[in-house]
């Protein structure tokens, strides 16, 4: 292609966006809307992870040791304990805190235990928390081979529940997301055909004029891409400003919860290169794509 | 140069626009074709130019018979073609000098062509001050004869003109018919219809006569060798 | 009827399309309108539709400054004038009959009326047996005429063609002139637009000659008296 | 009106959709996926809501009687409390019943507590279920009031905790309703505004024939309330089907939390009528409303 013709393409594209700017704006604000639906949801569905995140890290298997172990043992089944790649933290609670922790508990009732105090029935144990739940009955079997462990106490319930949880909302989100993209793709492709629709009769002039498919496409193209960056960015920026305001808003929330939101919420920055490299990337797709299957069916002149 | 051979053509709702048609234009020759409106003269145009297909018989143009024309080959086979519509056919959102060079554009024209032969031709058919208007301001005449300007500007092998004159005082409309006979002249195969019996009488050259589909006449009117259909 | 006085017209891009143009007539008269292309007889005509405003000097049509006219009374005001247009201005979705039957449907008129009416014109313009086609699929020369039976079938008292007759051959252009003639006779006013100076000549009706935006003669062409511009 | 122009109004209506199919076509997908999202956000919101219901009825508050009080005095308490509107159940638990419990929890240690039967320290109590944990501050001081009541312990982090999820889950879903309701708008109302721009030429046709802006603009509206109610329709049959399915996708689960699920999911049938309601003014009003504002701007002819 001539170095004329591809500026006069790229020219007619960037024309046709600012005199056809009825029909441009319509194609904009569709795409930017459908972009915002994507991206907010996008967005929900990182937080809400993160917020379980905290969730599972909230969880934890109680290890009881030998009574026979003692000194030099414990030091040992510490190390072991945090060899292993699973762990996030272990913290050692000797017998006596066990039982201290336990008659606070009872609160009044505790000064009933106090004879316990000569006798005590508790073993040494180390609070562990697990850094991947859904890994737990592998961790355990590794903990339970650890010289001088004798019991493991773990709740698979809660290990099982945040796992289908999380997995839930993993899919969840990306069911959402996979929607949303399906009903955005319809409403631009819809709005890209009326577009092309409202052009037939002048593509059906550059037919009979002697241009060929590819000509009467490219300058569709260009403008699509063009509305596509155009849409991508706009609503990038929207994202942006909305999400900014709310993570405001949580911040200097008093609510219930806000301290956990607080401490978990996703900043944008850590998602706006992908998140606008998506938005340019569906833009300019749909854009493009919509350009191309819409105008075929009026080039069978 | 275009022979229709027993070309019969039908719309989708079954009016018979065109019946056995047989005419031969050959290279280089200048054919009035005159008619009753409804008669089918348009559609003997569209026909050559492959905006509808023949129903049966065989139309050929350049020897290449439209029928056969692969999709790809359409835009080559069209741009060897130049076409004054009926109903003019400007691409509304392109100025006037744009709607010229667009004739040119499609065969990948370089620019420096393009300044060129653009203002020349829109000189020519005296629009050479609204270049730069959009179609929808322009007069019906000024519309026209852009579309003419737009025909020419290839300077196509073979010319068809449907009704160039027909929105345009007589003064120019023998001032076109002059320049498409100068055109004529320099090898362009040119086929023009007309309402206007004074220009096809002044101008004299061969006419064809179409009523209710069928050739009737084919030759010079007033004089000449008429060829009549058998 | 109609009165232009000291009329001027710039289009936007400044273009001055008409120049102190004065001109009356009355009540009953038929008056063709000649001139060069572009010269602004369309430009004339769509300032007695208000289609567009005078940019000095007043345009009065039935006794009514078109300036003066309020949105609401526009569709009222133009009920009155039967309108061909240059470019015909079908509505492409509705059939023939539709489109003959909207300039009544718009005036509320009764179906009785329509069944009744909109047969009778298509008919009088020949077009009978078309009238179930889209206009996409009719001729050139149909399209006018289909033009031409809706700006008649609300017996307008002003009815105003611009090249009526364009795209028609010269037998039914004669015809069509006559049918605008007998129009005339039963009251109606009629001012035609045309380049086709045979038809101007053998009617012999009062004339108007319009030239870079300016009358330059107004009386019968050939003979009669000519009201010279001063 | 005459009958005659009513009739033909409707006929145009109904034939410019036929006639336009491609324009139709695009307007009603526009619609149908907009009205989509909204229902579907409304259903979740209302799943959340049964679930969160569910959540508060797990809430208690245990009521401890005065060691003074027996036979009557429970007879007497057990009616007061029941006399409450705000309560939804009432559970006695003897001090019997409460320390074998408590022993069981404790499983092997429990033994331990066994020289506790002699002389149970624990109180009479009953289990309470409140309806409504917004108002609990009220009825806790009308239990308290209650002669023969000693204490109450009831977890007041847990009552404002759901209070305030309640609340956050109407607003949110409010929010989101009203986000995509208005997103919406501006892809329908863009759709429309290319449909009439595609159509310009002909209202103006029809200006300069001598119709009046109403006469114009009754197909149109006719068009919009018809495209809005086959819009719908179609968002309404798409919905149900879809969540008969996934209705019927949870009870056939076998995922942790499907009982939950199962027994709190919102049946169709539930909502269907107010939703079809909705659908049918949304459609019906933003296809109205559409061809009005928009028609407007060609109408200065
Ligand atoms: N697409 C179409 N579908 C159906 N009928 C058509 C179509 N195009 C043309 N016709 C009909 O075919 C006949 C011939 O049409 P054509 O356009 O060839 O006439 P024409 O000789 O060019 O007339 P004019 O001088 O009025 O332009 C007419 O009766 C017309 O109504
Ligand atoms: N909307 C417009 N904007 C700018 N210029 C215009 C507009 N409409 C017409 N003109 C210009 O005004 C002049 C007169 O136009 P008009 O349509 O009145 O000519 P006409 O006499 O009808 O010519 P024709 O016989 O070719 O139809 C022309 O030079 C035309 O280019
Ligand atoms: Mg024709
Ligand atoms: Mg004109």
């Amino acid at each position: 292609m001539r170095a004329s013709s591809l500026s006069y393409l790229l020219r007619e594209g960037m024309r046709s966006i600012f005199k056809n700017r009825m029909i441009s704006l319509a194609a904009i604000g569709v795409l930017v809307a459908c972009l915002l639906l994507v991206g907010a949801s996008h967005l929900l569905t990182q937080n809400v992870n993160s917020l379980v995140g905290y969730l599972e890290s909230q969880n934890e298997v109680m290890v009881f040791l030998d009574d026979a172990a003692k000194g030099e043992d414990l030091t040992y089944v510490d190390t072991k304990l945090r060899a292993l790649d699973n762990i996030a933290s272990v913290t050692f609670i000797s017998r006596e805190e066990g039982l201290k922790t336990w008659m606070e508990q009872l609160g009044d009732d505790g000064t009933l235990l106090e004879w316990l105090v000569e006798d005590n029935p508790l073993q040494n144990s180390y609070r562990v928390v697990l850094r991947d739940l859904s890994r737990m009955e592998e961790t355990l079997s590794q903990i339970r081979n650890i010289a001088g462990v004798e019991t493991i106490s773990a709740s698979r319930e809660m290990a099982q529940a945040v796992t289908s949880l999380k997995d839930g909302i993993a899919r969840a989100g990306f069911a959402v997301v996979v929607i949303l993209a399906g009903v955005s793709l319809v409403i631009v492709a819809n709005t890209i055909r009326l577009t092309v629709y409202s052009r037939r009769k002048e593509i059906g002039i550059m037919k009979y004029v002697g241009a060929t498919d590819t000509f009467i496409r490219l300058p569709f193209i260009a403008e699509g891409i063009l509305l596509g960056v155009i849409s991508a960015t706009i609503a990038f920026l929207l994202l942006w400003a909305g999400y900014t305001g709310f993570v405001r808003w949580v911040q200097e929330g008093s609510f219930a919860w806000a301290g956990i939101l607080q401490s978990h919420i996703v900043p944008f920055s850590s998602v706006a290169s992908r998140l606008y490299l998506y938005f340019l990337a569906g833009g300019v797709g749909i854009g493009t794509l919509g350009s191309m299957i819409f105008t075929g069916k009026y080039l069978k002149v | 140069m275009v022979h229709f051979e027993h070309v019969k053509k039908n719309y989708a709702d079954g009016l018979c626009a065109l019946e056995d048609v047989n005419l031969h234009v050959d290279k280089g020759e200048f054919v009035f074709i005159v008619g009753a409106s409804g008669a089918g003269k348009s559609t003997l145009l569209k026909l050559i130019l492959r905006e509808e297909l023949p129903t049966a018989g065989t139309v050929r143009v350049n020897n290449v018979d439209v029928a056969r024309l692969r999709r790809r080959e359409i835009p080559f086979f069209r741009r060897s073609i130049g076409v004054v519509f009926q109903d003019f056919r400007l691409i509304p959102h392109m100025t006037v000098y744009e709607n010229v060079a667009f004739a040119l554009r499609v065969t990948n024209a370089p620019v420096r062509e393009i300044r060129k032969r653009v203002p020349f031709f829109l000189n020519l058919v005296g629009l050479a001050d609204k270049a730069r208007q959009m179609p929808e301001h322009l007069s019906g005449g000024e519309q026209q004869r852009v579309s003419l300007a737009r025909a020419l500007v290839n300077t196509p092998s073979l010319l068809i003109a449907d009704e160039p004159t027909g929105n345009i005082d007589p003064a120019m409309s023998c001032d076109i018919v002059d320049l498409l006979g100068e055109i004529n002249r320099c090898g362009t195969t040119v086929l023009m219809v007309t309402h206007q019996i004074p220009l096809v009488q002044r101008f004299g050259h061969r006419t064809v006569a179409i009523s209710q589909g069928r050739v009737v006449h084919d030759g010079r009117i007033g004089g000449g060798s008429a060829r009549k259909q058998s």
